[in-house]
């Protein structure tokens, strides 16, 4: 029972790193229906820059050695650091490689988005090197045990970071006039260009908060796991990206719903029995967790084609 | 049948346009002479049969490949006098032909490996449209004369198109077999071709005389061609063939302007001689020459290694089988895939598990090792059954699904079956894989790991079959049904077609190939793990689909060859050639290496070729060689758009309950 | 026109040009380890070139990278090498692979050609091995697959996983004292093979391990589920059999942030040698570490003192297995100096039947070889095995101020 | 006369290789009703459209209240205060009604006199009120006419182009259309409209043209082109 | 019109499609309402109404594109029950769509083709086998296509290989009942065919739509706003408002339904305008006379 209760804490954590890097996929998809394969890199990338600045910029060592203060203005402005070059990086990205396919075939911008984001890899790569990097803790961690459960605080600072932003985004979206003109680009452009909407510069919004976002991502994701890698985004990304078709693709609140579910499926396969089949797995759960994430969203789509909460609009014919 | 009425007008013009021909086709064929010495291998050849001492299988199929090339040439450039009416002017002509023929051949020749050299080519093709797209921009080019000035061919006509075909070819034989005679008397008396006898000398002293007459001959052949798809033998001689169907200059005028200029190309070889469908026919040919004659060739011309150069184009093979099949399923149903990597996994475990030992220590079944290699031949089409059997069961699922949540489908299918393969070691072997793979066998053929000739020939026919079913099936039924499908599912289900079917249709045969290319790989390469499977192998077959155009055979091919050329044959050697004094860019490399000293290309060799992928999209969006249908639609992006015309549409808002029924 | 016309000059002399191959991961994560070992191979290379030790021919370096698209060793990559060396005539024999699994993809295609092949780092026992006793039965029974010819001509320097797996338990156990096992490894031929040795070990000791077997996970980006649910049974050490590159540094790495896994030791074989990054992290982490490898300890050894002047001038750190790599390639350079005493080097790389000839040659100077190197006196049985079975256990922790490995006790086999 | 509101001068626009509009000049002056008629494919659409800079003028210059536009985006063009009601309604299918119409004030900022608007639009349409909360998609054809006429107004232009208005629409609604037609120029807006509906559009124009592929073949004041024989002929459908 | 029309007691002859109470409710709008409607062969009905009204839908519960909430659709005798959209072509059903939904990146041949589809036989192996009588279906195929086409003068015909992108908008109505007719149906729905075009082309496709009856002899089913059109050529005329059918009768009836000028006709309709006249004009031509004795 303690295993399961801190399975499912394990869970929600990492679902809640799906979760953000998914509201980006989703958000971005919305507009220009466009799988930005990139998005999980440009998270990737939200971890360098955080990793640099608590190494390089704040020289962080040790941080229950630090005052509080000099503690929270280092978490803000590395925050910030990777919300903003991550953001700019993800205009930038839509500047090169998106916008001139505007008006391509579909897929073109997919096999391009595919190209940035393996550059992108290869980059990080030239700076951290292939392997794994571990970063120093930067907050002190504090476990509070609940039962026998233990949490620690990064874990639910993550709980809350992401929840926050769903809604924040859900906001934007849905009340704002800038979220307004985003849903109309989305439907028809030219139609939204006839409005007065600046077409490119909405698109480039766009990126500029769903990268951003990605960017915020990463600074958790570092402050949580305390470790990157350069493709971490790309397994990420391929989960996030899961979960928001998982969800309904561009629905934020099903980004999020998708990407607990994804966090928590993983979780807990970890349960079951290493067996041979029927009542197990060879290898139990947790060699299987990947094709039993799958499985389960192809179940789910089958008996709900458009996602958990995407509803799909019924074409006029 | 219908050629402008000023064609070939006797004048000095007649003359200058000969001219023009003749030297345009000099000037790739003395590059490929000279820079080759193709002619020395037909002179090998010779000398093989001549003195048996030297006799030599490889020397003679060579120098037969040799004839056959300066053969079609020689015809070609008598099919094109006779089809060009002096539209194509000389500037454009000197610029296709030097980017469609001189620029390959030297960069084949510089890199000093055929399908690396094609692959460079392609990339300077990619550059060169887009370069001409730029120009045309901004300098429409001249409008073409105007077409109701075309008129039938009639008996006089067609002597003088065939006397000027006959010139055109005899005129380049000649000038070409002259510069041989000059070369080979210039080697001989200063002694180059060392104790050659005088067998030689009346070889190529005869020669220079055979070959203006041999010109005369196939000129006129090229002619006869040229006319033949020129005029019908009646003049309206139609066998429901479009090449041969008779048009008219009514029906000409009531076409669009582009799209005359497409129906005149493929009617009329004189408006673009250099594409028309009878050029098309030569070039084929020279392809087929090519690629049969190949490995016999390959050591004259790019030296030692010929088993290793052969080795990488029986891998490029299976990716043209895999981009062929994907197309299938994104190009002509419009279904994403993502996962296609699974059935490539199939196919390869399907062969790995009866072809090899494993079979025994599974079952316990011994099969006499004398036997078990001819196994492969039913198997090859057992494991691309079994593919597209799992192409339907994937598929079933995801009937219901559209767009992008079909994708997922895939996508995680494609992530299951390796787990699943990986996991059932006691089956599979896991992440170790199954080795020992046995080759198939062949009468006679001596097949083994270490050869890879017969694996050359094998994927040969493999993709010459494959393509033949891809051509077929487009222009078939099925074919237009997934094509309607994929442009309106609604409008196709109230025509009549049953989109469940069709689509698990388009999912098992795209399935099947792939299937096939999986058993080819397994047996070739005699080994396979589960963790050489993943998405990323299904990313670079979209890859190479939509780069070499969707829904476009042809592109297809390329862009599956270029993909394979660059990504695995290119970039990963940058190194060794970086290391290498005498390659090109050992000098950058080095200089490289002075600011950054721990630099190494396979570091960034995603980087590059991320950047070439992103590069080339925005050049070419539509693929090197869009299908017709999609350049169509690239030049009409601002469709019409009415209501919601796109079904990938993301149901973003709250709203309403799935309507429309898709069973 | 050209030069190929005439009288054809063939002579009976070969090429003077002769190729000795490596095949290691030398990028990507598994780099740490693969360029060190290849380094060796090459330093060795370049020193037979300058005391021409073969009068006449020049030896061509000729390495290759077994990475794959997924960044670490790949067997399919390493058997496209192979085949890429097999039709390369002027080749005449293979040092390495590092990785078994790597090993197991390659041998059957050198073996049929047949080429040599010295593999430094190859340490599952079933490569080479069959039979109950050494647990390599079923679909472990390996050698019918990667010997088709049913002859020998795979050999390595290194020892075998059957005692490198005890050699570690018999440590923890006896004198670190520790009791629980969870042991998980990355399911390749090399860790679970490892992990099944270990396994077997701890068990005959009286050491527990939690749910009798070892984890089979491939590797991933995150280990927590599996750590979470390991921490539940409290283990006093979790043994990975696997590389670092496949695992073994984020298992470490993620380790630390579960609070009942903090003080268990964490160990593993060979594959976890290497990567000064990884040794960094466990040392900043305050981990406690123990990989073993199968080479000795150079650094203690005098005979190795010049290769590690050597190779420290031209590439820095010494590897673990780069002394290994530098016997084992001056070991094939004497059998092809033995080999040219037989027959004559083939034409060109295009001379298949000549090469043939020659590759064999080498083989059958191989399998008699008796090589004084610096990691030992270095012959082969009959299987094609090293007869100097050397491991050194390490523990990871600061050498002279930097992460390194430590040399903790050096066991011996007979 | 009154002011030159919109001016078109030689205008060549292109599809590709395709030349589909061959110097086009027109004029609509300030508080007129203009119609362009001309058969299917002639060029009416596309005319709208380098109007309001969808597609690119290969030649020649479009002035609007004195300022050039043929190089500017479609967003600033809206933003100097001319409309267009597009061909098949382009209304957002998946946004509410409501939110339909507050993007048609997009380039507005002052919220009351949207509030304003707002109620003068479901005055004009009384059909739109009823159905303020419904996603646009799931209109009929004639409700999202409508909607595309008061997304149009929503932003106060002082000219509003319309691509023809009346298709699709019942009997009864296309007088309707028509007769807010009249009402908005009442309301001082000029209009500029393309139909196919000749003799309705004719008959409440003050001025036409008429486009024939790509060209302007005739030009003159509404009851002129009722009696000329060519547009009786060619698109009154009869003598 | 035609005198054997009028004769046909209607109660007596099978309808050839009957809709039973047939209800469409969308969540909560019901946008069909207990709609009965018989159509008997030969004949032209055309159905009108406001916008909104249900027409469309009708059509989308005929042919199987939505499923109705309650209700019986009956076609030859035979419940359509659940059919799906491409069993309901096969039942002998086609129709064209309100927004002309063509295959725009094909050829005008082909979407004709693919009209053709469940006439042709050949399997997914006798495609890439294609053995003879493959051949041979697909030329026959190709050469009824054009027939078909050619049902529209020489014209489409001539453009068979164009893009069907590239044609005017009523050649692009023409495209899509040439491919409607290819499967062969009994009964043809035809969306507002006419939307769109100008009074002359309007006039032109009135004319072919009577054509059709009268040389292919079909049933037609035509939702229609333009009054030129319903009242020019159709035998009965049903009226939909709010879902609900609240008239059906002749042209004329209809036109003089009180019920019908409020919902739908307007001042028009009394107006009596100019087109009306022309709609209502004898042919020219004498072709055309023939079906107006
Ligand atoms: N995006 C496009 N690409 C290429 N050609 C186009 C495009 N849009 C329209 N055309 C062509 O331009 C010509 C004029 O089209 P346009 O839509 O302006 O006509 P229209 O007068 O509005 O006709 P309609 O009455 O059918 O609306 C037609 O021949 C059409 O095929
Ligand atoms: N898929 C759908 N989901 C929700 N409501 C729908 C859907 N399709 C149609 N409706 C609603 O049903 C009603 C009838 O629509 P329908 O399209 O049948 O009208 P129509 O009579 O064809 O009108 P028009 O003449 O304008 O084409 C409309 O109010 C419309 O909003
Ligand atoms: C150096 C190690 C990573 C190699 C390991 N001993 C193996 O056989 O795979
Ligand atoms: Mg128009
Ligand atoms: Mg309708």
């Amino acid at each position: 029972m303690t295993l399961f209760l801190q399975l499912l804490v394990e869970g929600l954590v990492i679902g809640s790193i799906y979760s953000l890097v998914a509201l980006g996929y989703t958000m971005v998809y919305g507009i220009i229906e466009l799988i930005n394969f990139a998005h999980g890199d440009i998270f990737m990338m939200g971890t360098l820059v955080s990793l640099f600045m608590v190494t390089n910029v704040f020289h962080l060592t040790d941080v229950s050695k630090m005052s509080l203060g000099g503690m929270l203005v280092m978490l803000v402005v590395t925050c910030l650091a990777s919300i903003v070059i991550c953001a700019l990086l993800g205009v930038l990205i839509e500047r090169i490689a998106y916008r001139p396919l505007r008006n391509a075939p579909r897929l073109a911008p997919l096999i391009s988005a595919i190209g940035v984001s393996l550059a992108l890899e290869d980059i990080a790569k030239a700076i951290i090197g292939p392997n794994p990097v571990a970063a120093p803790y930067l907050v002190p961690l504090v476990h509070y045990s609940i039962g026998s459960v233990d949490i620690t605080n990064t874990d639910i600072i993550v709980l809350v970071v992401a929840l926050v932003l769903m809604v924040g985004l859900q906001w934007l979206v849905t009340s704002t006039r800038i979220g307004r003109a985003m849903r109309a680009v989305a439907q028809d452009r030219e139609a939204a260009a006839l409005m007065g909407v600046n077409v490119d510069r909405v698109i480039a919004i766009t990126f500029l908060i769903g990268a951003g976002i990605a960017g915020a991502g990463g600074f958790v994701f570092l402050l949580s796991t305390n470790n990157t890698v350069f493709n971490i985004g790309f397994e990420l990304g391929l989960f996030a990206f899961t979960a928001a078709v998982l969800g309904g693709i561009g629905n934020l609140v099903g980004a999020m719903l998708g990407g607990l579910v994804i966090g928590l499926i993983r979780a807990l396969v970890t349960y079951i029995p290493d067996r041979d089949l029927p009542f197990g797995l060879p290898h139990g759960g947790v060699a299987w967790q990947d094709a039993v994430v799958f499985a389960i969203l192809i179940l789910i789509l089958v008996f709900r084609p458009t996602g958990l909460l995407g509803q799909q609009l019924a074409e006029k014919v | 049948m219908l050629v402008p009425s000023q064609i070939l007008p006797q004048t000095g013009e007649t003359r200058r346009l000969l001219l023009k021909w003749v030297i345009a086709f000099l000037v790739p064929v003395l590059v490929f002479t000279l820079v080759w010495s193709g002619e020395a291998i037909l002179n090998a050849a010779l000398l093989a049969i001549f003195f048996p001492g030297s006799f030599s299988i490889a020397a003679i199929a060579a120098g037969l490949f040799m004839l056959l090339f300066y053969g079609i040439i020689t015809g070609l450039t008598g099919y094109l006098v006779a089809a060009d009416s002096g539209r194509q002017s000389l500037l454009d002509l000197w610029i296709s032909m030097f980017f469609f023929t001189v620029v390959p051949i030297l960069l084949i020749y510089i890199t000093a490996n055929l399908f690396v050299g094609l692959a460079a080519s392609v990339v300077v093709w990619a550059f060169y449209y887009y370069g001409r797209r730029l120009v045309r921009r901004f300098r429409p080019p001249a409008p073409l004369p105007p077409l109701p000035s075309l008129k039938v061919l009639d008996a006089e006509m067609r002597a003088t198109l065939l006397t000027r075909a006959r010139l055109g070819s005899f005129w380049f034989a000649l000038s070409f077999s002259l510069i041989w005679l000059l070369v080979d008397l210039l080697f001989y008396f200063t002694g180059q071709y060392g104790q050659a006898s005088l067998v030689f000398l009346v070889w190529i002293l005869l020669r220079s005389v055979l070959l203006p007459v041999a010109g005369w001959l196939l000129g006129s052949l090229g002619g006869l061609v040229a006319i033949r798809h020129a005029v019908p033998a009646n003049g309206n001689g139609s066998n429901g063939d479009r090449a041969g169907a008779p048009v008219s200059t009514r029906r000409l005028r009531l076409l669009s302007a582009t799209r005359a200029r497409e129906e005149a190309r493929d009617l009329v070889p004189n408006d673009l001689p250099l594409r028309s469908t009878g050029a098309r026919n030569f070039y084929l040919l020279l392809l087929l020459a090519l690629l049969v004659f190949y490995p016999m060739i390959d050591p004259f011309l790019f030296g030692p290694g010929t088993d290793s150069r052969l080795d990488n184009y029986g891998n490029a093979g299976y990716y043209v089988i895999l981009a062929l099949g994907l197309n299938i399923v994104v190009g002509f149903a419009g279904l994403l895939d993502l996962g296609y990597v699974a059935f490539f996994v199939i196919g390869a475990y399907t062969w790995a598990m009866v072809g090899s030992p494993q079979l025994t220590v599974l079952t316990g079944i011994h099969i006499n090792p004398d036997i078990w290699p001819w196994l492969f031949w039913p198997m090859l089409i057992v494991a691309a059954l079994i593919a597209a059997l799992w192409g339907v069961l994937l598929g079933a699922p995801t009937l219901r699904l559209r767009g992008d949540y079909l994708a997922i489908v895939t996508l995680g299918f494609g992530e299951i079956i390796p787990i699943v393969v990986q996991n059932l070691d006691k089956y599979t072997n896991g992440t170790n894989g199954l080795t020992g793979i046995y080759s198939p066998a062949f009468f006679g053929v001596h097949w083994n790991v270490s050869t890879s000739e017969p694996y050359y020939y094998l994927i040969l026919v493999l993709i010459a079959i494959v393509l033949l079913a891809n051509l077929r099936l487009r222009d078939s039924r099925i074919g237009r049904a997934w094509i309607a499908m994929r442009e309106d599912e609604i409008a196709a289900a109230a025509s009549g077609i049953n989109l469940t079917r069709t689509k698990l249709l388009a999912f098992a045969a795209g399935a099947f190939f792939s299937g096939i290319a999986g058993a080819y790989y397994a047996a070739k390469l005699s080994t396979v793990t589960s963790g050489n499977f993943s998405f990323s192998d299904s990313v670079i077959y979209l890859a190479m689909v939509v780069l070499g155009g969707l829904g476009s055979i042809p592109g297809v091919v390329v862009g599956a060859l270029a993909v394979y050329a660059v990504n695995v044959l290119v970039l990963p050697q940058l190194d060794a050639l970086g290391n290498d004094p005498s390659s090109i860019i050992y000098p950058i490399y080095t200089h490289i290496l002075q600011v950054i000293p721990n630099f190494s290309f396979s570091n960034i060799r995603n980087l590059i070729f991320g950047i070439i992928l992103v590069v080339l999209m925005i050049f070419r969006p539509e693929g090197l060689i869009p299908s017709t249908r999609r350049r169509h639609e690239l030049h009409h992006t601002e469709a019409e758009g009415v209501e919601i015309t796109s079904l990938d549409t993301p149901p973003g808002a709250p709203g309403f309950e799935s309507e429309m029924r898709v069973e | 026109a050209g030069t190929t016309t005439g009288t054809s000059t063939s002579t009976t002399q070969g090429s003077t040009i002769i190729k000795v191959a490596t095949d290691f991961p030398v990028s990507g994560a598994d780099a740490g380890i693969g360029k060190s070992t290849e380094n060796g191979a090459h330093l060795a290379v370049d020193e037979a070139n300058a005391n021409h030790v073969i009068p006449g021919y020049t030896l061509q370096f000729d390495p290759q990278d077994d990475v794959g698209a997924s960044g670490v060793h790949d067997p399919t990559k390493g058997a496209n090498n192979m085949k890429a060396l097999v039709g390369d005539a002027l080749v005449a024999g293979v040092v390495g692979p590092l990785n078994s699994n790597v090993a197991q993809a390659e041998m059957p295609i050198a073996n049929q050609a047949p080429l040599a092949m010295i593999s430094p780092a190859n340490t599952n026992p079933c490569l080479t091995k069959e039979g109950a006793d050494v647990g390599c039965t079923g679909a472990n029974d390996l050698v019918p697959k990667l010997r088709p010819t049913g002859k020998v001509t795979y050999f390595r320097v290194a020892a075998t996983d059957d005692h490198q797996g005890p050699a570690m338990a018999d440590y923890l156990y006896n004198t670190l004292h520790l009791r629980t096992a969870y042991v998980i490894d990355d399911t390749e031929t090399y860790g679970a093979g490892l992990a099944k040795y270990f396994v077997q070990e701890w068990t005959k000791l009286g050491g527990t391990v939690v749910d009798g077997k070892s984890h089979s996970v491939k590797s991933t980006t995150s280990y927590l589920n599996l750590l979470t649910a390991a921490a539940a049974s409290k283990p006093d050490v979790i043994y990975f059999g696997g590389n670092y590159s496949t695992g073994g540094q984020l298992i470490q790495q993620q380790m630390m942030t579960i609070p009942s896994l903090k003080n268990a030791v964490f160990a593993g074989g060979d594959g976890l040698t290497g990567s000064s990054d990884f040794y960094k992290q466990i040392v900043d982490s305050g981990g406690k570490a123990y990989m073993t490898v199968a080479a000795p300890d150079v650094s203690k050894i005098p005979a190795a003192q010049q290769f590690i002047k050597d190779y420290t001038a031209k590439y820095g750190d010494v590897g673990p297995y780069s002394a290994a790599a530098y016997d084992a390639m001056n070991i094939l350079i004497q059998a092809i100096k033995t080999a040219l005493t037989k027959t004559h080097t083939p034409k060109d790389s295009s001379d298949a039947a000549q090469a043939q000839v020659f590759r064999q040659a080498v083989i059958d100077a191989l399998k008699t070889i008796t090589y004084n190197g610096i990691t030992g006196k270095i012959s082969f049985d009959q299987n094609g095995d090293t007869t100097n079975k050397i491991f050194t256990v390490y523990q990871v922790a600061n050498v002279n101020g930097q992460p390194d490995l430590e040399a903790k006790e050096v066991v011996t086999v007979q | 006369m009154n002011e030159v509101m919109l001016q078109l001068e030689h205008v060549d626009t292109f599809y590709g290789p395709i030349q589909v509009l061959h110097d086009i000049n027109l004029e609509v002056r300030r508080g007129e009703i203009v119609c362009l008629l001309g058969a299917n494919a002639a060029g009416k659409t596309t005319t709208m459209k380098t109007i309001f800079g969808l597609v690119r003028p290969r030649r020649g210059r479009i002035i609007f209240d004195g300022q050039r536009i043929d190089n500017r985006p479609a967003s600033d063009i809206v933003r100097l205060g001319l409309a267009l009601v597009p061909e098949a309604r382009r209304i957002f299918p998946r946004m509410t009604v409501l939110e339909n119409l507050q993007m048609g004030a997009y380039t507005r900022t002052n919220k009351a006199e949207i509030e304003q608007d707002l109620d003068h639009v479901c005055q004009i349409f009384p059909r739109i009120k009823e159905r303020l909360k419904q996603i646009a998609g799931t209109l009929s054809g004639g409700e999202q006419q409508m909607l595309a006429m008061a997304r149009a107004l929503m932003s106060r232009p002082r000219m509003m182009c319309m691509d023809e208005p009346s298709m699709g629409l019942s009997p009864l609604l296309v007088e309707t259309v028509f007769e807010t037609i009249v009402r908005i120029r009442s309301e001082g807006v000029t209009i500029f409209l393309v139909e196919q509906n000749a003799s309705m559009a004719l008959s409440l124009a003050d001025r036409g043209y008429v486009l024939q592929t790509g060209k302007i073949v005739l030009s003159d004041t509404a009851a002129n082109l009722l009696e000329n024989d060519l547009v009786r002929q060619a698109y009154l459908g009869g003598s | 019109m035609t005198a054997e029309h009028e004769q046909a007691p209607q109660s007596t002859r099978q309808p050839l499609l009957e809709l039973k109470k047939v209800t469409k409710h969308f969540g909560g709008l019901a946008a069909v309402q207990d709609v009965d409607l018989a159509i008997y062969p030969q004949e032209i009905v055309s159905i009108i109404g406001p916008n909104g009204a249900g027409k469309t839908t009708v059509f989308n519960l005929i042919t199987g594109i939505y499923l109705a909430t309650s209700g019986e659709i009956i076609f030859e005798g035979q419940p359509l029950k659940k059919a799906s959209p491409h069993q309901v072509v096969q039942r002998g059903l086609a129709r064209t769509f309100q927004n002309i939904r063509l295959f725009n990146n094909m050829t005008v041949l082909e979407n004709v083709l693919v009209g053709e589809h469940l006439r042709l036989k050949a399997s997914i192996l006798d495609a890439v086998f294609r053995p003879p009588w493959v051949k041979q279906e697909e030329e026959e195929a190709r050469r009824r296509a054009i027939e078909l086409l050619s049902f529209f003068g020489q014209h489409l015909v001539d453009r068979q290989d164009e893009y069907v992108i590239n044609l005017s908008y009523a050649d692009r109505r023409r495209v899509e009942i040439a491919r409607a007719l290819a499967s062969e149906p009994k009964l043809l729905l035809l969306d507002e065919p006419t939307a769109g075009m100008n009074e002359a082309e309007t006039m032109e496709a009135v004319h072919y739509i009577r054509r059709l009856r009268d040389e292919l002899h079909l049933t037609i089913l035509l939702i229609e706003h333009k009054l030129m059109v319903t009242m020019g050529i159709s035998d009965r005329i049903a009226v939909l408002d709010y879902g609900r059918k609240i008239a059906e009768g002749l042209p004329d009836e209809i036109r003089r339904d009180e019920r019908v000028i409020t919902a739908y006709l307007g001042k028009a309709a009394t107006a009596d305008r100019q087109t009306w006249q022309v709609a209502l004009r004898p042919q020219p031509e004498g072709e055309a006379n023939n079906h107006h004795e």
